[in-house]
């Protein structure tokens, strides 16, 4: 959207802030007469919340979320973790909290810079400035008790801090937040969350009463008391904002024109599979695919579905074929390090046409790699990863919305064509909050119950049709259907069979139905223009802010557009006839590839993106492509700096 | 769940049908001649005729191996799937339809070698299931090499000079498992007592393991002729609440009275001796099954779109 | 070779031989003078010789083999294992025993089809006859008191046989084997097989010191007796040739100018790890890979290597990686359902930098799929399987010979560039029996002796030279070298790091080192012309069989070259360059790939073979692919055939 | 091995050298604030130290886990590996380099869970190593899921209605495999008791197995909190061939005497008891090492090339 230029305009009219270069000219204790108050307009705004970790800055960041969807702000919502189980407090590696884009209309992905960040010390404030995740003219409310700390070493910690800051023209406003918080509780390393909250709920005009209720909501668990101290807190921080902040911001809510629903994609996978009518889940916990699980474990069995917790991933992958074997698909939810080690029975399932459904929720690699942080690089190997030749089904959603969904349409596609499903969700995805049109739950979305009647007299175990491969199954407990399913090379009867044909038919059989499916596919649409200089193409997770980068660029007179794969196989019908449509296309992918003027790197031994190879393997097209590893979302102006520099390139601009 | 119930009724099931053994059976074993496998495969078949199990509501899960190709020579329902993961194919299966009557064949190296961890871990959910560690002491099927029951000092061909290690004993070691509930031991040379504690492992509910000593006159010939010629080197553990073959005491005079109930007594037992011990060496009928702690109750279509929606509306804006 | 027709005349001077059409006039008891003996003159000549499994037909096979190599013949040994542990007796899937093609040039595939069968039994000659492995006119030795034997069912059962027979000019002979062997063994079943090697080793002409020496080899670990036993029965079937068959075959050997040693592939893999001066061999049992360990198991501890059965796949790579750590590269082997359980491994080994070798001897897929049988269908799981981007290396020898020093490539190639080396074989080359040149071992393919001296000051764990990610490694026991290796992101101290720069800068490395390996590569040569209507592309055990085929295509004028690939990952390089020389692309695979003119089947959707799809990515030339997955090796006609039809459709021939 | 021996001779090593505690840190531990695992870091760099083992002939292995972030705070050399696959690695390790010592560090998922099937093995291996399980009966890196060890009825985020099972019971699993060797068990609260056990460990000649009980404030608070505020629920096994910290007598009043060659008694005291045992529950000098069976004599590169030289020559044509 445009609001990167407009973004710029609102700030044109912010009063003179001050900045850590005058320190005395700070805001006074005294009233701030709304006269003198400027109030900035603008049609999105990016806000983070960040402190030590344990300080509970997420739990603050995620009511302002909510509240702010409510009202009727597009939100986007991710999570600053950090890395290490228990960091060192005041330290940049102890950065924990969210970030919120909140914008009048949709917002579709975290955006590039924060534009205000309220910091619990200068700390964490500094990893934040370090990783450049602030906008030049942020405004930073800043936790000022270390600036007077009684430890010497802290003093100058905050001195060296401001100094290292002061490069920067953000605008530092001192909180007093220890001070305030002591007023109600004695601990305030408890406090200060809601405190904040406080401080934003007022910069940002969210309703008061929607604020305490999403309040009461978080802490209903705990003691009554502990909600109230906690609306009392957040109330405080109003107050002191009311008193001692000249500015405020408005983003104007849309009004909500239809039943939303606000959660994260781990939420969505999992309310999908219910949806899809799914009944047992088995994993074993591996980050950042484990709250799907807990989430489930903690409704499933309402649903008559269990989560089962196996000893490893090998025996989750086990324990779901089995269960598919005997009644409705069932499936199984991992990351990369998990999907390897269920590489050998997705290979069992695909040989034995047992339907299974398995989620793997994307994080950096390779080997243990980065667990909390997201990356695409898992694409070949749910593509490839089995020895031998094992055709199924890989899907990935690009939206927290596409996670519930894509559930659906997995398990459904599981049982009409008796096959795998891989589907690929990731780390930003997972963690990533944002409303959308609430589902209407739909019994056809549910797999049909199980049918034990006896199967039709003679019918074999694998009656392919010759034509698509499709056949039905017989589950144990129907008469008549009683057959051996094996791993090893079989004929229809599912006896062992080594000769030439009963393989060469298996295989056949086993691969056609990824042509059938394909030919069910609609063609995929462009984000843009049907035709152009330039064509992105991206999957999963990158959608929003690929199309924001075009969208940008676009308002920029650059001659971009962008589509965006769901199918990985089989591959969306039509693509060659679309990229054919322009000059270059080339793919926006959070996974590794060579850079193409790196030391000893040619056109030939280029390692390029996963999703940039499957393209030019299929469609002969010289895709090209922009990957990176950050262990971050990407910035939609980083992409847009790469379609300036791409068309550039082929002096267009 | 609706399915279970709804063939427990044996919807469409021939209800009052006689099945006879020949009804059970599958195809032409393609064992070794003399493969102590056959004979189990007749063990169970017997079991099957006697209890008069339908095929439709029966399962045999295997892995990879001489042993693992068992299902395929019944024609009940079965699974053979891949080496050492029986136990999570047929754990799956329990958990969604414990109206199945499942049972896992697996060969030594499939369940103690590759598979063990899923073996320790089968022993603690104690799902109802009958286990069977068809146990050769040998890899037959990849043939010769050495297996983790395979004696020491036993040549193979990945240990020519003598097989290294002192072979572990499954018994003690599934002993040394929280919440086992059957553990059992018998020989294919024995029919009439493997019968008996194939039966016993059918009636008890849980994870009943029971070791059966197999015979591979292609590898591991010498290792059990002497107990299968000379009954005087094996012992029967007897008990009246055990495995009673009445029919054997004339000829295996070697028995020793063990009550089932006592678990250090099965574990000083199990430990290896001189004489093989065959018969039931632990029962324990009030250990938490995990399949029943899991059951779930049955849900409409409906029902379930309704609860979704409740669900849906915590998330509302 | 030309061989294909030459053959056909060789033939056209046998003398009339009698077939089944008229039994009364087959060869009489009574001496056949030798002028009425036909000699057919061959430039090669394939044989098999088969059995019910456990009559022993395969020893029989092996030593007709190696005395032909011996005598200087160029020889390529199958063998024909039955897919059971135990099929029943006089069955067609019963059928066992060895097809050994021998030439007077070198023999580089087992040909298309044989042409003298010495069979057992009439069953197994017929399971022969029905996977179409014999000429038309094939010469037939049968075992023949199943004509007379007292059960009636047996005797029908070769009648019938006979009739299916009756359709081909095969030219059948009936032997009295049982009835011969009685005056030498009381049990038969023990005897026939030498005895079969008589009448073979008096047919072709064979050095009868060499065959008696080599029975004595086979057998000495059995008593002395045992074996000359078995030379009586063998100089019994020469004396019985002698007398009745009136013909001989003549396949001149040629003068053995070099040392040469014959082997099948496993074995060549076991002594290539010797020469390499690998020490460590840690493995799961796994057809058709196993007999590579038992091999080791008999001679490594000579070496000082022990080969370690470890309880799985996954143990085994972690040994081999634990060992690789803490001193000389250590290595795995395994098949693909094994190769999908070290999956994790081989990625954590790739993040460690540490160096190791895993042998993949392929078979076919997917899951249990055909055990025994040769596929090559891992490419792409060897290549993609892990999560994460894994850069490493991947080789694929194309014959037995090759086997041997790819091990020492892949070990040299492991430590020099601190990475995974994936090797992939398969049950053709593992089994197959072939002479080469016997290699001459050299202490620089060792790997050097640990050094376990101070390590330079302050030299980093991983200190990437910034150009090509290489660094040296430390060993425990090097003082002053001490770090944590780690499989999660880390800096060059190895130390967890999740900070953008940090993963990008190490997954750079990572890679740059495939790049850099490219380089040192050499541009792969065509067999055939440099340019012309079509280039065949192999990879693996196809190479003598492409390469035949190739020479009888353009015997017959057809304008066909083919390529065969070594390097699959980095690839070789000049490949783009080569192929625009070629009208058309093609490879040919044993592997999946759907027909482009099955049902549903579109240029879009089809799947095609593994390595035509990494050619098409690479090079975005519109490479085809022909494979199939029989179970079987290709056999040079078939490709001929397809070579033809691909010429003819492009309207060349 | 040649590398092994010259390492022996310590070539380039400092022998002389004096380690204190500090040489052996590095970096500062990333665990929460109350978390066993400082004290049982800092119980293993005591040993260390009062050992004086060099850095470079030390070699700590992991798995995945906040346990498993061991070797990261020790200056020795480290393998920080994937989940489950510590003790494979450290097997290959030691298999080649016996002149090294070897400690695998595991959290009770890593072991006792994915990890259980090399576990079994492992104990059957007896190669010498020292095994820590740091057991806080929970997965704690992931955030609060159910462990194979957490008790029955205990709530996490994967069985938020109380875990399932009965715990499994790693001393009894351990002490069920035939050729274990040596079995103990310790607190991270008691400092003297842990030292005193992991060197015990470390002199024994085998796989030594010990299970560190691991307060996880984080997750598991509850669970050893009253243990470890009153000594009266422990249980202190003594014997003068046993764990002997004289110094405790006075605090932990509750001792028995328990012979570690007693294995029965072993098994019997290592199922769970109304107080926590601590102490050595089995050792067995006696038993076959495996890296000791495969020890490999050194051969030179011409050596070896003469002996590939005459195998050559078997295939000769
Ligand atoms: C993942 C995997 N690893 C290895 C194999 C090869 N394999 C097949 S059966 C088997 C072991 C056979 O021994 P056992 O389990 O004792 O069964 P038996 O043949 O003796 O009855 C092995 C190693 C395989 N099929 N899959
Ligand atoms: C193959 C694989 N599966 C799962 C995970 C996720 N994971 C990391 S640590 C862990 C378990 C942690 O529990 P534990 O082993 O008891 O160690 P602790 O953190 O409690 O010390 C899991 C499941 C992983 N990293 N790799
Ligand atoms: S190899 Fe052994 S176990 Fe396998 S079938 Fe033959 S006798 Fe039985
Ligand atoms: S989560 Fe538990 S085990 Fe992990 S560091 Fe914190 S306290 Fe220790
Ligand atoms: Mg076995
Ligand atoms: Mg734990």
């Amino acid at each position: 959207m445009p609001g990167g230029k407009r973004r710029r305009r609102a700030f044109a009219l912010g009063t003179n802030m001050v900045t850590t270069s005058h320190p005395d000219a700070s805001p006074t204790s005294s009233d701030v007469d709304d006269s003198a108050r400027s109030v900035i307009r603008v049609s999105e705004h990016t806000v983070e919340i960040v402190s030590d970790s344990g300080e509970g800055a997420q739990k603050c960041g995620q009511i302002f979320g909510t509240v702010s969807a409510k009202m009727g702000n597009g939100v986007w919502t991710v999570e600053i973790i950090p890395a290490e189980i228990q960091p060192p407090p005041r330290t940049p590696t102890s950065a924990s909290g969210n970030r919120i884009r909140i914008g009048t209309g949709p917002v579709s992905n975290w955006g590039d810079h924060v534009n205000l960040v309220v910091a619990f010390n200068e700390q964490v404030l500094l990893a934040r400035h370090r990783l450049d995740a602030l906008a030049d003219d942020a405004f930073i409310l800043i936790e000022d008790m270390w600036e007077r700390h009684a430890n010497a070493d802290i003093r100058t910690a905050w001195h060296d801090a401001m100094e290292e800051l002061d490069g920067r023209s953000y605008r530092i406003i001192r909180v007093p937040m220890e001070e305030q918080c002591l007023s109600v509780v004695e601990n305030a390393r408890r406090g200060k969350n809601m405190f904040a909250l406080g401080l934003l709920a007022w910069i940002y005009g969210r309703d008061p009463d929607r604020v305490r209720e999403q309040i009461v909501e978080q802490f209903k668990k705990k003691s009554d008391d502990v909600g109230e101290r906690n609306v009392e807190l957040c109330e405080l921080g109003m107050r002191w904002a009311e008193e001692h902040l000249d500015f405020r911001v408005e983003v104007r809510p849309s009004p909500i024109d239809r039943p939303l629903v606000v959660m994260n994609g781990n939420q969505a996978t999992a309310l999908g599979a219910v949806a899809s009518g799914m009944e047992l889940c088995a994993m074993y916990p591996i980050t950042p695919a484990t709250s799907v699980s807990h989430y489930l474990g903690d409704i499933f069995e309402t649903f008559g579905g269990i989560v089962h917790q196996a000893e490893d991933e090998i025996a989750a992958a086990g324990v779901s074929i089995g269960a598919s074997f005997a009644g409705k698909v069932a499936f199984t939810v991992t990351s990369g390090p998990g999907l390897a080690l269920k590489t050998e029975s997705i290979g069992l399932a695909v040989m034995t046409e047992t339907p299974l459904v398995v989620v793997d929720v994307q994080r950096g690699g390779p080997s243990t790699g980065l667990p909390t942080k997201v990356e695409q690089s898992d694409l070949l190997a749910a593509l490839f990863g089995q020895p031998g030749d094992a055709p199924h089904v890989v899907l990935a959603p690009a939206t927290i919305e596409e996670c519930f969904h894509c559930m659906v349409t997995a398990r459904r596609i599981a049982d009409a064509f008796r096959c795998v499903v891989v589907v690929l969700t990731d780390a930003n995805l997972a963690t990533g909050v944002q409303p959308f049109p609430r589902p209407e739950p739909d019994t056809r979305w549910h797999a049909a119950p199980v049918d034990l009647s006896a199967v039709p007299n003679g019918r074999r175990p694998y009656e392919w049709d010759p034509q698509s491969g499709l056949s039905t199954r017989a589950i144990p407990g129907q008469p008549g259907g009683m057959f051996t399913a094996t791993g090893l090379a079989h004929d229809e009867w599912s006896k062992v069979a080594y000769d030439p044909e009963s393989h060469q038919r298996g295989s056949d059989m086993r691969s056609r139905k990824l042509a059938v499916l394909h030919q069910t596919l609609k063609r995929p649409t462009v984000y843009g223009g049907d035709s152009g200089a330039l064509l992105l193409v991206g999957w999963g997770s990158t959608k929003g802010a690929i199309e924001e980068a075009v969208e940008r660029a676009r308002a920029e007179g650059l001659d971009v557009s962008s589509l965006h794969l769901r199918f990985l196989s089989p591959l969306e019908p039509g693509l060659k006839d679309i990229f054919a449509q322009f000059d270059r296309v080339m793919t926006i992918e959070i996974n590794y590839s060579d850079d193409a003027d790196a030391p000893f790197i040619t056109a030939e031994n280029r390692r390029r993106g996963q999703l940039c190879w499957l393209l030019r393997a299929n469609t002969l097209v010289d895709v090209d492509c922009w990957t990176r590893v950050p262990g971050e979302p990407l910035r939609p102006g980083r992409i847009l700096d790469v379609i300036r520099a791409k068309l550039q390139l082929a002096g267009r601009t | 769940m609706t399915d279970a119930t709804c063939s427990l009724l044996g919807c469409g099931a021939d209800e009052d049908r006689f099945y006879a053994m020949a009804d059970y059976a599958e195809g032409i074993p393609r064992w070794c001649a003399g493969c102590g496998d056959h004979a189990i495969l007749s063990a169970v078949q017997r079991l099957l005729e006697s209890e008069q199990l339908q095929p439709e509501q029966t399962v045999f899960v295997s892995g990879i191996g001489c042993a693992s190709r068992f299902p395929h020579y019944l024609s009940t329902y079965g699974f053979h799937g891949i080496h050492g993961r029986a136990l999570p194919v047929a754990t799956g299966i329990s958990l969604r339809r414990p109206d199945l009557h499942v049972f896992a064949v697996m060969g030594d190296g499939d369940c103690c070698s590759i598979g063990a961890g899923h073996w320790i871990h089968a022993i603690r959910y104690n799902i109802n299931m009958v286990a069977l560690l068809l146990d050769n002491e040998i890899y037959g099927l990849t043939k010769d090499q050495t297996s983790p029951t395979t004696p020491q000092g036993y040549p193979t061909n990945t240990q020519p000079r003598g097989s290294y290690l002192p072979a572990l004993n499954p018994l003690s070691a599934t002993l040394g498992v929280t919440n086992a509930s059957f553990v059992a031991q018998s020989a294919d040379w024995v029919p009439a007592h493997l019968y008996a504690t194939i039966r016993e492992a059918y009636h008890h509910k849980g994870f009943s393991f029971v070791r059966i000593l197999q015979r591979c006159p292609q590898y591991t010939a010498s290792l059990f002729e002497p107990a299968a010629r000379n009954p005087d080197l094996t012992e029967v553990l007897v008990h009246d609440r055990g495995i009673t073959v009445p029919e054997l005491d004339a000829i295996y005079r070697n028995r020793r009275v063990h009550d089932p109930t006592d678990l250090d007594q099965a574990r000083q037992l199990a430990e290896s001796a001189e004489k093989i011990r065959i018969g039931l060496f632990y029962r324990n009928e009030t250990l938490p099954r995990y399949e029943e702690l899991r059951r779930q109750a049955p849900h409409g279509a409906d029902e379930r779109n309704r609860l979704l929606g409740e669900e849906l509306d915590r998330y509302a804006v």
